[in-house]
């Protein structure tokens, strides 16, 4: 993607939000990108932001941002859909993926510090988040010890499997 | 009626119901594994997510991944398909628990049909006919004796704990029946660690004969006729058509009332398949119960002119049987499906891989229910089901060409099919003559090597 | 029946026609051009013969080549499709020289309906209702001024020798007749070297309605009542229908009637269609007749049960109406076609090429007949017309349902289709509400084209 | 094809006219052959024989005799196909195919001398043989002046519009 085209991006983001727009769809030749926050109530976020649609754009849509070459879908492992946003700049990145369907929460509870932000240190097996499913509250650890330089998620953001959450810059 | 509807299910049948669901006005939420990421059901779902690893214990039949998506996705209802969690009450259960509305019969007739002696003796009960049998563990083989001559000879001895053959023994005479009684124990006990055992009538050359139900959820139920799946392979359905040539219209009638009372009794709820064995003298004895849409109904929607899918989605929304069917139900034509399946026609073996050419047959009553494309990819991990071929035609010698042909239309390259084999069922004097029972295959097979040994 | 048949055809229609062949256990053999090596119908032909390059004109309508292939191929029989020689009486009347026998109505009738003036004759003579109209040539402006009169305005003059809308006009007063009778007859004169006019009653929103019949070679008829072919872009169909809302089962039953009294004075024999135009106050005026099988038969099929080209061999080969149809035709839910043409959906240029991806929707109640495949190609010689997708539901509500969710689910890539504009047809308010004529598409377009200025 | 193929072929080939076998049909991975020789009497050849078979076999199938890179066919025009058979061998000739279907004939009546022979040296426009269609006898003229080096046909039988009928070594 060329700076003109993330503009572009950029800029219907903002509008689809300032619209208050609850679901977007993407289709391309080869690529459809669907994204869905209308419905139940999320308890800590209000409503979808625009960080938050990009992140999922990233994830969802690796065609978008990698080499022309790679344009067409191929039959796509969870690694390569993890490994493929901007694969550029999150080269030597170690991706910590979810491993369930749920919902992201940050923190134990709402108005509580959360577990882990950009720029903290981790060791493997520290708790980075939660990821509710069924009620439960699952305690994601991390598999890496390294620099967070990036989380990919919003809080209160439904997640699929395998959906990259943290990009960590491994010791 | 539903705004938005999970489908717990991969491969055709999930596009079956995608189908159902934007023919209603309802928007569809995918659930995927890995392996499935490319497949048609994810392209036309209207949303899909992601629920885990290839392995079906991870994703499909991975409850808690399931629901979840279903939480995020914010939908009202669950359709199971068949298979996977279909037949699994404790899944209708946590749907119940999570305010979601599962698509079948409610958990308790699930599970009162999923212990199949219980069920048996609810048919029972019901007046349905039932195969003979001991009532409960048969305890000593003088007990066996006595109950062996209640029943009549041949007779089946079964693990109760049991399945796939073992403990199993078929006695013909009262001379042998000690030393089999024996040794199905001790098989059981080995196999199951419990050798107990019960035992049937045995029926030398069944047909396996089912009836399609439709139950709302005010009471009522109606049967829509029956289904002839003698056709196996293993235990596994090929060939299914309605109606059965063994089955008359009095026979129907009678079948299709003692049903209604019985399922009505019971508090059947959704559509349901009530399987029976017919013994040479084409008697029915009930054998059991699935709740759920069955891999062959289109045959019997074919014939009726009923969208089996679509009336699982009104039924559960609260509409009567009265409001979704016609006044009377007319079987009109004979429906005959072949299922394709990915693998190799004689040896059996299942044959994923991409498929390279895949020419689907059309025209004049031809259906074809698939997920499957040209490029597809068949994963090695689910069901070799990559198909079903269903016609329709004014009679059954119609059907039975009209399967042919679409037969030898069915281009399908790169993968292995058991398209070949079909068609030489489909050239068999005794298929054609209506001629077979669940035997049917093993002799068709034994005459084939014979033909080859000349 | 016959033992080997010739199909003097392409695309899908041959493909049609080779499936019924081996329905009825007919040997086929397809002719083709050399666009065509490696189209369907020379694959699942028995046989196929190359008669000439690409243009139609050097292959599929060079009769010497048709018949000579007929001879060296040795068949009983050629069918002749839809288009190309299937209403050349001529072509006909070799195959009757050459002992071949033509699947239609004798070269007589085929001439006899091909010259309108005669067909309106004939058929106003056996009391089928016709557009009144001036009898033969008027010779003035005068007696063009007593023929409006009689007739009732609005009416329109026509060149007798001509056709695509030169030397006609729309007359809407006696006040503007005698320019407008002048220009007419001048515009005629200078395009067709005829200045002969006539004239007819004008409707000004007509729908299209034709009736199917078949009839055997015994001097019986029947009607297997109508469709609704109204949506039109250029005369061209693209969307057909049965039964139409407009046709009351009693109106159906009338003109039924009718049609069989005069197609048996006028000894009409095998498949052939009626065509009407219905004024505002739903009355039908004969246009012409079709002495061939239609592009829209299956929509007829689909309600009907019966297989029209299978009834056209049978009736061919001398078999009574009474054996091949059931004792009493029902008619079962709606039926609509959609022609899937390869064609820009907005520009309408013809887009031949290779398709990349072609993923035909199936399931419930969905027929889609074509002879293209993925890695197809869709040759730059002949008609656009590469699928008709069919479906058939329980009543026009389902049935629409049921082609929205096909019409998404045809991934055709590699060429432009019609599809996306079908799409917004099956999604506006008038087509959902059956309120259209044949000048539907025209008010469509203008509407599109003014919410797009927006 | 081999030699080892080739000699089954021709095997296979003497087999089926031993048995009168009027149809013949070979399919490989995507390629697929019909003949069909029965049906109705031929005026001068009472039936198939195995030069005939095999000279079909060669103008309908490229494939089996063409170089393995041609295997799987391509659309065909009618100038591949008749150039196809035996690429190699028939490399520098010309090929005279039948413009119009129908049954050939080498002579203008049963009996009579044949029209060219394999050796003759033909002029453009010389008629080289009959292509019968409706009863009506087409002469067919060589559109090519040279030495015929081989015949494609046999007498009487079947051609569709394009077959090659003879290779001329052009002067």
């Amino acid at each position: 993607m060329n700076a003109g085209q993330l503009q572009s991006l950029k800029d219907l983001i903002e509008f689809l939000k300032q619209q208050n727009v609850g679901e977007f769809e993407l289709e391309q030749e080869g690529l459809k990108v669907r994204l869905n926050f209308g419905g139940k109530e999320k308890p800590t976020v209000s409503g979808p932001d625009a960080g938050q649609i990009a992140a999922l754009l990233a994830a969802a849509a690796p065609a978008t941002s990698a080499a022309p070459a790679a344009a067409s879908p191929a039959p796509a492992a969870a690694a390569a859909r993890a490994a493929a946003p901007a694969a550029d700049e999150n080269a030597g990145l170690h991706i910590v993926k979810s491993p369930i369907v749920g919902t992201f929460y940050e923190a134990s509870a709402p108005g509580a510090e959360a577990f882990a932000k950009v720029g903290d240190r981790v060791e493997a097996g520290q708790i980075l988040c939660i990821v509710e499913a069924m009620k439960l509250m699952n305690e994601i650890e991390s598999d890496a010890a390294g620099e967070i330089v990036k989380r990919l998620v919003t809080n209160g953001q439904p997640v699929e499997y395998g959906q990259p959450l943290f990009a960590i810059r491994p010791r | 009626m539903f705004r938005k509807v999970l489908i717990a299910n991969r491969g055709e049948i999930a596009l079956r119901i995608i189908s159902a669901c934007k023919e209603l006005g309802i928007r569809t939420v995918a659930v995927y594994s890995e392996a499935d990421r490319n497949s048609l059901h994810v392209r036309f779902a209207d949303e899909a997510i992601c629920i885990g690893p290839p392995r079906s214990a991870d994703s499909y039949l991975n409850v808690p991944a399931v629901i979840s998506a279903a939480e995020i996705a914010d939908v009202d209802a669950i359709h199971p398909g068949y298979g996977l969690l279909s037949e699994n009450a404790n899944f209708a259960e946590v749907c119940r628990a999570s305010n979601i509305k599962f698509i079948g019969p409610p958990p308790e007739v699930t599970r009162l049909m999923g212990e199949k002696e219980k069920a048996r003796m609810a048919m029972k009960k019901a007046k349905v006919p039932i195969l003979p049998g001991s009532e409960g563990v048969i305890q000593s083989e003088e007990e066996a004796l006595d109950w062996a001559k209640r029943i009549g000879y041949p007779v089946i001895l079964k693990a109760s704990a049991g399945g796939g053959g073992r403990g199993m023994r078929i006695v013909r005479t009262a001379e042998e029946l000690p030393n089999l009684f024996r040794a199905a124990r001790t098989e059981a006990q080995n196999a199951f660690g419990n050798g107990d055992l019960y035992m049937e009538k045995f029926i030398e050359r069944p047909r396996h004969i089912e009836f399609q139900v439709l139950a709302d959820e005010h009471g009522n139920v109606i049967s829509l006729g029956e289904r002839e799946c003698s056709i196996q392979r293993r235990h596994q359905k090929m060939i299914e058509e309605a109606p059965s040539l063994q089955v008359s219209p009095k026979l129907r009638e009678e079948i299709g009332q003692t049903l209604k009372r019985s399922l009505e009794n019971i508090g059947y709820q959704n559509a349901g398949t009530v399987e029976f064995l017919m013994d040479e003298d084409g008697k029915l004895y009930f054998i059991e119960m699935n709740t759920r849409i069955q891999v062959e109904h289109p045959v019997t929607e074919l014939i009726t002119g009923i969208d089996l899918v679509k009336a699982q989605f009104r039924i559960a929304a609260g509409e009567k049987l009265s409001d979704i069917l016609p006044a009377k139900i007319e079987l009109r034509g004979h429906a005959i499906e072949c299922r394709i399946n990915a693998e190799h026609p004689e040896k059996f073996t299942p044959s994923a891989g991409k498929i390279t050419v895949f020419n689907v047959p059309g025209g004049n009553g031809v259906r074809v229910d698939t997920a499957q494309y040209a490029e597809g990819v068949v994963p090695p991990y689910y069901d070799s089901m990559i198909a079903k071929l269903v016609v329709h035609g004014v009679d059954r010698a119609e059907a039975i060409a009209r399967m042919q042909r679409a037969l030898g239309m069915f281009v399908v390259e790169g993968i292995h099919t058991i398209i070949p084999l079909q068609q030489r069922i489909f050239a068999d004097e005794d298929f054609r003559a209506g001629f077979f029972d669940t035997k049917f295959m093993e002799r068709f097979f034994e005459r084939e090597k014979q033909k080859n040994a000349q």
